[in-house]
């Protein structure tokens, strides 16, 4: 087969994720494409918890609802989790926990002694490596790979090592010797390419290293809290450094003290610490600073559903300051995009001296995907207007007008150590010299000034892939591009004129393009993990209100599956 | 050529009532800066909101008046993107004990090399009169009409509970003591504390400079007061209800950036080339195949 | 005359305010009405500041741009100011400072020694009392009131009541011998009932306790202070209590807090103030408890302009928190609405279990006018559905359902101290019983739920007045309705068709009257104080677009005046 | 009829691995409720968000579940509206030392009626492992993978510079002692502040249950220690770098309820008539005419 999905399912505590994680990497090493979909709750130990590993020789962007092997460590897996099993699904579970089929399934059950055999090889830890083996040979795939993974991820530890390689080879052999009648899953082989295997936050790690990124100040927070856990000990290799700060609000004004500083600076956080960055985002609009914002979008509002999916923060992000303050969102909708978006957001930041919001999902941040390659030299770094030292020299002190009004609103700014370039950078209204002032021309010539900036935005705005004038346009953003464009592909075979458009820039908003796509369809439906349609009502609000436009909200805390879109198109096609 | 006093100033106009404390904690901090002969330009200074947080208008460095209370936070920013710069931090009690509390007893234990001097006039000037947590017992305000009835915030006893390496108290009055105080903070490595008493005469009429010059008393011309020692310096500060100016304790002792692996080492971030080498981005990128 | 405009101007710190509030409130007991405007820059002394009164013998609702007399105490103020006076208007000018009129100036030009005869009746601060004295004989008015007045104001230090009177017959007696050619500013005289005068954030705060609200907790800003000045006193009198807290989060926090526990309980805040508690705002519509936060808009983004005029937060209030949170948005337009809608607010809060905001704006917070009267019987208290303290007994414990998803959303609430009512109140989302769950069924249930309390607001989203069919609808919120109230007049003499749509749910949105209005108007303007054109951009997101529908922005600082206005419908009906 | 036990549970599962130490601060807490003699409806606790925020989902009282770091502020709200209720709060270091601290110390100089029970495990559990404010220099965690190089703050050593009326350190294994810790608390009229050890057995393996038995010394058991005295008090506490247990710091004084003009004397606003009299408002608006 081309495309298997793989499930494991415990309680939360009991390796999965590791587990989980040895299978992907070792598909990934031998050239499969891997979407890793975690499914956990937020709480430590204890809950039902499930990692969900997608295996293919093409490129996989989003979960589905269809499941070929499930590995259960207790029932409660079986009971929730079969389901999704197809016809001839595969159960492999613990027999220690005495499993049973519920009614009306039909997979096969797979029974294995895991736990008895760890016991024997004298490391209960192993357990779940058994099931490994187990899989790899129902999955047809060679053990040398998952042995040389074990080694590397255990063998520091003396004896480890090969403890892990033994039980793989016992899960292999025992089914090799019970399970050899079920052939239907052997993965067709891969194409031994070893791409990148990553989730998003660490994709949008690197995007901020290769963006120019070197301070990250930031405070922990689901589903965030990885991309400043891999910058602390990255960010030093290149002279960089990243402080865990005492909350969100000391996070924000860190960063952007060091934008003003002369660094290129970020934060990282998700809802709730959005919502206390708002402040902060509004003087970084008024003063004028570059900061770089990733807000790893989950479950609202308010502590809401930490480890569930959601896109509800585009308001928040948008309009969730006081007053009239300009800011760019970013919604990259993969992990590469999470890379480039967030190296892009660096130079916007610095060229339209303003906040920038990379928004990504729980989806984007925390899924572990397959990448064929980050190109490093497709970032090139653009610190944008900066004063030239040998000019202020020339002018002399107070001359320099550090919020000059131009015709394209971005005024050069001078950081410190530049001689005769000092300025007041302040969030009170301020004059071209950046003194304080109230008067009222001013004020409406500095406020223009600040929005005009955004007139300048020279990035697309929206993709487009699919049919020209289609019967049917998806719109959607963030994670949802995945499920979106396999829905395309499918009404595409049957003969359905489709196409998609992703809107990856949320602020300011691509108003043209996305008028254009409209109004070439014939139906559109907006698909969106929130329940107030906050991208439809952006269309209502800067594009028109369209008869022939849907909504299709999913607000229950998980992803789209390609299949609920599905649903809404045939509804909507009729 | 030394820096002169002329050159840490700017044309401004003074947004302070006549006769208010600010006044003399801008002297001492221009005499301290051009003392120290540091050129304007590598001089950050982090203002807050209040009259106070106006003082970064009036010296001609490079100025950052940020959000209410994030004085702090903001200027570990500053420093953290340009280890090169002077960055002092100042702002009102309001500022930096009220809604500021959390990133000044923060800012203590992290040690970055930056010198806060809290211009502390017991009052919120700007807002026209409301008490501060530092307001005494019993004070009578706008927001307090029968007095205040909460404990008031020592900020030197809190500095020394949370482990600031230099604590100093000066008087907006005492010139020369209190540039000498900032010059020292300044010249300390990781975080200094300069509480600077700076009389409101327009909202305060109690703790005025009469108050102050009755009842201070100066540990730097006590021979016997030892800076050293954190447990006496407590005691000192307690007994004598904060009533003291003078260098009230120094501890030497590394800074953040000198703890922070590789920080010191490389140039500052301001001054870095941010393109990265291909080479050095594909051994990160191995690590996830 | 009906109506005149006095204004004294000077070095913000010289008395300005307190001579300006003596002269209102002598008039106001005189039977005018008032409409009193600071202008003033956010530092304590220096700059300069003026303060204009309008004394009316009709309600006044809105300031102008044209002055009858003007009382100069710098040369700054005539500079500045002169431009307002209408031909033949005076200027009083003291002598100290040596006035001259600037060229083109067509006022006449009085000019009194009020310093020399401070000095000579031994108190300098007598001086702008001496303008006072003069005012009152250019307006026709008996000096009684003004004795009393200050007798009243000063008489409790020794002597000082006295001096003050002699100093308002200085000036009297000045003005009668030298100004008595000066006819023209005579007032029509007061019909002697002596009304309410008081500011939109008195008014409020009174409106908070008639409301029933007995716990507040805020921190202090410019220009919400007040309120909790003025309740500082005032609630424990009548039982309840006011906590200056030490920051804005905890004043929200605090004051959900007290929601749970049973209080009404409000908080009171501008722009920076209202960022910093997203947050708690989201909490309380997550875990449904009543809240108030009254937020008096001014200049923004991040600090701003803290003195001047806007209503930029439109966005913020509605959408500013992370996730979907519904909230409430009042926005009164008069003294008297921050009174109602103030009280109203408590009511919403509890019988919605959510948070309501109510919004006035810098204008309305701190303009002194004339009320007729605040009846305390329009208010009645409606605590919403609270559980039934012997139904919850009958019930036993783990019963009560505090979340139970009900046909209207709302849920009775039980509160501490009914016993078997206990429950967990909690940002997470959360099953009927009140515990944290994650469950996809449950997650849609409680949102929707939430959701669709608000559907359930029978309160006018809207305030009509003027023609059915109108040549020009005016639309506008907040304290810009005293302006287009003024203009729709001037059009209907004028013989043009006019009608007035005032805003006054901001949401959930009065989507269906504003529809209505819009569709019946030949022309619309949509009137307000930011840069956005937030209140136009609702409209084209919740109601439509229109090609009739025009925006008039006015984000300099200041608000509307009814000229600003009139000259956008001039140019709209060509 | 006295209260069980059982009045105080909830049916909630667990959601704390197995050994954790927040089970103890459970139990202590639950036992000091009925020792108390307490109706479980009279009691509110509110929670932080982390591990130890969960705590109030296990105890039949009205709960609180607020957002992170908000628990003083929510749980002083509560009070306000209700003073008959019993009033607790409790949340990890990180909700009350990192993200909380301002509120942390701004309750204790306002010395309001609750006590806080901070359940200190030294790092941060739910979020699965980073530093906290409490965490001892060199600790290596997700986000100090080469050590922390933070001053740890030390939430006894700043209870007692903040004007904390009560302060106690107990242990999540000892029980009965952290029980009668919290009782006393509870009847302590102010602010009291308890903070409970609790060692967090998955992602600190440092600050264990043995690292506390072996370090701990109980000045309950002491008969020389005098709680009595503040100076005295945070001599021990720094000579001892905390590794003590028992009642550290006492002080009767009024509460912010005693000295809030008139609060006592009305009845609890959650129990008042909130119908205004006619007469008394029209009172009040005459200061408007
Ligand atoms: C978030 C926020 N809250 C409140 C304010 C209003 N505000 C401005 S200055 C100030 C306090 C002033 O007191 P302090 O810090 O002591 O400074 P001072 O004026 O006394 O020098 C306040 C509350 C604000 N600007 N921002
Ligand atoms: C505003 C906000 N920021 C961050 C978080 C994420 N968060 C949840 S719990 C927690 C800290 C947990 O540590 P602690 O308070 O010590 O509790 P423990 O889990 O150790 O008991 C953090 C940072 C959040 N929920 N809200
Ligand atoms: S109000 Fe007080 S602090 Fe502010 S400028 Fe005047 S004297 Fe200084
Ligand atoms: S992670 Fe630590 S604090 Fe959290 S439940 Fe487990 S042992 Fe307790
Ligand atoms: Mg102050
Ligand atoms: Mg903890």
């Amino acid at each position: 087969m081309d495309l298997i999905s793989w499930k494991i399912g415990g309680e939360q505590g009991e390796g999965i994720d590791s587990t989980g994680d040895i299978l992907a990497t070792v598909c990934n090493r031998l050239g499969y494409y891997i979407y890793g979909y975690k499914h956990f709750s937020s709480r430590i130990r204890g809950g039902h918890t499930n990692y969900k590993i997608r295996i293919s020789t093409k490129k996989v962007l989003s979960t589905s609802g269809d499941l070929q092997i499930l590995v259960a460590l207790d029932q409660d897996t079986i009971d929730l989790e079969y389901k999704e099993l197809v016809p001839g699904g595969l159960i492999i579970a613990d027999t220690k926990f005495k499993p049973h089929l519920p009614e009306g399934c039909e997979a096969a059950l797979l029974p294995v002694p895991m736990t008895e055999m760890a016991k024997e090889l004298g490391n209960l830890q192993v357990r779940n490596v058994i099931a490994v083996g187990v899989s790899a040979y129902l999955l047809g795939l060679p053990l040398q790979g998952f042995e040389d993974m074990v080694m590397e991820k255990f063998g520091k530890k003396k004896g480890m090592g090969e403890v892990n390689v033994q039980a793989l080879r016992l899960g292999y052999e025992h089914a090799e010797s019970l399970f050899s009648v079920y052939k239907d899953f052997r993965l067709a082989p891969g194409d031994g390419k070893a791409r990148l295997l990553l989730i998003g936050n660490e994709a949008a790690a690197l995007g901020a290293l290769a963006g120019g990124c070197r301070v990250m100040t930031a405070y922990p927070i689901t589903p965030a809290s990885e991309i400043m856990q891999y910058l602390i000990p990255t960010f030093p290799q290149f002279g960089g450094i990243v402080v865990q700060c005492e909350d969100e609000i000391a996070s924000i004004t860190a960063a952007i003290g060091a934008g003003f500083g002369g660094a290129r600076a970020m934060t990282a956080t998700s809802g709730p610490g959005l919502s206390l960055m708002q402040e902060g985002i509004g003087l970084a609009s008024m003063a004028e600073i570059p900061v770089v914002i990733i807000n790893t979008q989950r479950g609202g509002p308010s502590t809401g559903m930490p480890t569930k999916q959601e896109q509800s923060d585009v308001f928040a992000m948008i309009f969730g300051g006081h007053g009239d303050s300009p800011r760019i969102v970013l919604t990259p909708s993969t992990t590469e995009e999470a890379f480039y978006d967030t190296a892009l957001a660096f130079n916007l930041a610095e060229r339209f001296q303003c906040p920038v919001l990379v928004a990504t999902d729980l989806a984007i941040s925390l899924n572990l995907t397959t990448v064929d390659n980050l190109d490093l030299s497709r970032i090139k770094i653009d610190r944008g207007q900066v004063a030239n030292t040998e000019e202020l020299l020339k002018m002399g002190r107070d001359v320099f007008k550090r919020y000059a009004v131009t015709e394209s609103g971005v005024s050069p700014r001078s950081l410190p150590g530049q001689k005769y370039g000092q300025y007041l950078a302040t969030g009170i209204e301020h004059s071209e010299t950046g003194k304080v002032q109230e008067n009222p021309d001013n004020r409406v010539n500095q406020m223009n000034k600040r929005f005009r900036k955004l007139q300048g935005l020279d990035v697309p705005g929206v993709r487009y892939n699919g049919a020209e004038n289609p019967d049917i346009l998806l719109v959607g953003f963030g994670s949802t591009t995945g499920a979106i464009d396999k829905v395309v592909d499918e009404l595409t075979e049957d003969g359905v004129k489709a196409a998609h458009l992703h809107v990856r820039v949320m602020w300011p908003f691509p108003s043209k393009e996305i008028k254009a796509a409209i109004e070439k369809a014939k139906r559109v439906v907006v698909a969106e993990n929130n329940a107030q349609a906050q991208l439809l009502r952006l269309i209502k609000m800067e594009v028109g209100h369209y008869d022939h436009v849907e909504s299709l909200l999913k607000y229950n805390g998980n992803p789209f599956l390609p299949s609920d879109i599905m649903g809404k198109c045939r509804e909507v096609l009729g | 050529m030394a820096t002169t006093l002329a050159e840490f100033k700017t044309a401004e106009k003074s947004w302070w009532c006549p006769g208010c404390g600010d006044f003399g904690v801008l002297a001492a901090m221009q005499r301290a800066l051009v003392e120290m002969d540091l050129n304007p330009e590598m001089v950050t200074i982090v203002a807050g909101i209040g009259c106070s947080g106006r003082i970064g208008n009036y010296i001609n460095s490079y100025n950052f008046h940020t959000v209410h209370g994030r004085t702090l936070p903001t200027a570990m920013g500053v420093k953290l993107a340009n280890r090169d710069l002077t960055v002092l931090a100042a702002g009102g009690d309001g500022d930096g004990l009220a809604i500021g509390m959390s990133h000044f007893m923060h800012m203590m234990r992290r040690n970055i090399d930056i010198t806060y001097v809290l211009m502390d006039n017991h009052i919120y000037g700007l807002t026209k009169g409301q008490v501060s947590p530092a307001s005494d017992p019993g004070f009578v305000t706008k927001s307090t009409p029968a007095g205040n009835i909460e404990h008031p915030v020592r900020p030197l006893e809190l500095a020394l509970a949370a482990g600031a390496g230099f604590v100093a108290q000066g008087f907006s009055s005492n010139l020369q003591q209190l540039a000498e105080l900032i010059k020292q903070a300044v010249q300390h490595r990781g975080f200094s504390f300069v509480n600077a008493i700076s009389p409101c005469v327009t909202f305060n009429k109690v703790n005025t400079y009469d108050f102050y010059k009755e009842g201070l008393t100066n540990v730097d011309e006590d021979p016997n007061y030892d800076a050293t020692d954190r447990s006496r310096a407590f005691a000192k500060v307690v007994e004598t209800e904060s009533m003291i100016t003078g260098l009230i304790y120094r501890e030497e002792r590394p800074s953040y950036e000198d703890l922070a692996a590789g920080f010191m080492k490389a140039p500052p971030v301001a001054n870095q080339d941010l393109n990265l080498s291909p080479e050095k981005f594909e051994r990160l990128l191995a690590k996830f195949r």
